[in-house]
């Protein structure tokens, strides 16, 4: 499973992705993988919010993953 | 012509706008551009960069787009926003829509941008003399 | 550049707003155009014609332009209205200001229109097929 | 005195102007000028509005008239 990084998300991790190969734990849903990465990366939880998006849609919380969708987290967007 | 114009772009060119918004059913045209400003609470900005989920920022300025559609009597809307380093002046967004009347467009115009603003996966970071921030990324 | 552009012109060109509007100060332009429609309550509209009492009109555009400067926090305004014959889909008015954010400059904009419509002494007479009229002469 | 008329004045009146001659009762404020054209040409009763410019601005009805004015009529707008 492979979950896009974009803006501070990149920074934050020090890569674009992050790989969840097939031994590690992978998370079965959006509000898991919010879960994981805060643990392994504290960056995240001072963020001013997280969101993520599956399939290029907004996901809430109890979206389920499938390690053929494609999975992205979004900071804070501040475009315009 | 298209009715709704929905792009991501390395270099805006408002000129253009108009024309595009243009239609003979339309009485009024209301455009809105946001430009690099040199200035953030105090410092001087030297440059903005912006970064994009692209495939998922087109859907979403698409939904917003259809839903002003929905919302208003639009006779054209245009969403289109840069990507990539703009120095000061540059256009970096430029939303706009064409109706018959002007409560319309100028209703439309306000929602795209302050929609645009919320969701759609574009990111801005500025870059100071000694620093670069992700903006709004903190509390 | 003039912080306030006041004219009234035979030709207007829409693509040139952003460019006089733009500054270093300015995160957001707004910019509505009123453009010439095909229809006005059902009926065909061949062509319209402006006319004006040019000097009053002049010091009307300014004073609402001061106006909006005091009303609002705006770094440019530009209110550029045209005479004479204007056929379907042509620019007729285009007004509009630069802030340093947004609300600034889109309720300054829909002030400048709205404004002009109600003082600035400016005909439009709507030629149809069959007849002429003058817009709002009458109740 | 000399008043300049604009969009449906000129085609009321049939001329860009009226003119008063020095031994023609003259208007002595905007009022006057009103119910003066008003009675001439009964057109003008049947506008939205009808307002009065002296020197280049809008005048109230109490606005006193001289002859070295510059004196327009104007008809209910509609630019834009």
């Amino acid at each position: 499973m492979e979950v896009l990084l974009f803006g501070i998300a990149k920074d934050i991790v020090g890569d674009s992705q992050i790989q969840f190969s097939e031994t590690d734990k992978v998370p079965r849903s959006v509000s898991e993988l919010k879960k994981m990465i805060s643990e392994t990366y504290p960056g995240f939880g001072r963020l001013s919010s997280l969101a993520v998006a599956v399939n290029s849609e907004y996901a809430q919380d109890d979206v389920p993953l499938d390690r053929n969708d494609e999975i992205a987290i979004i900071p804070p967007v501040s475009g315009g | 012509m298209n009715k709704k114009i929905i792009e991501i772009v390395d270099i805006i060119d408002a000129s253009q706008v108009f024309t595009e918004l243009s239609d003979t059913q339309s009485g009024g045209i209301c455009v809105f551009v946001g430009t690099v400003r040199e200035h953030t609470k105090g410092e001087e900005v030297v440059s903005l960069e912006f970064e994009t989920y692209k495939k998922m920022a087109l859907k979403e300025m698409d939904k917003i787009a259809k839903e002003a559609m929905e919302k208003w009597k639009l006779n054209k809307v245009i969403i289109r926003h840069a990507v990539g380093f703009k120095k000061v002046e540059a256009p970096v967004v430029v939303v706009g829509a064409s109706s018959a009347h002007r409560d319309a467009c100028f209703e439309a115009c306000r929602y795209l941008i302050d929609t645009l603003k919320e969701t759609v996966p574009i990111w801005k970071k500025e870059l100071f003399k000694n620093k670069t921030v992700w903006v709004s990324a903190h509390p």
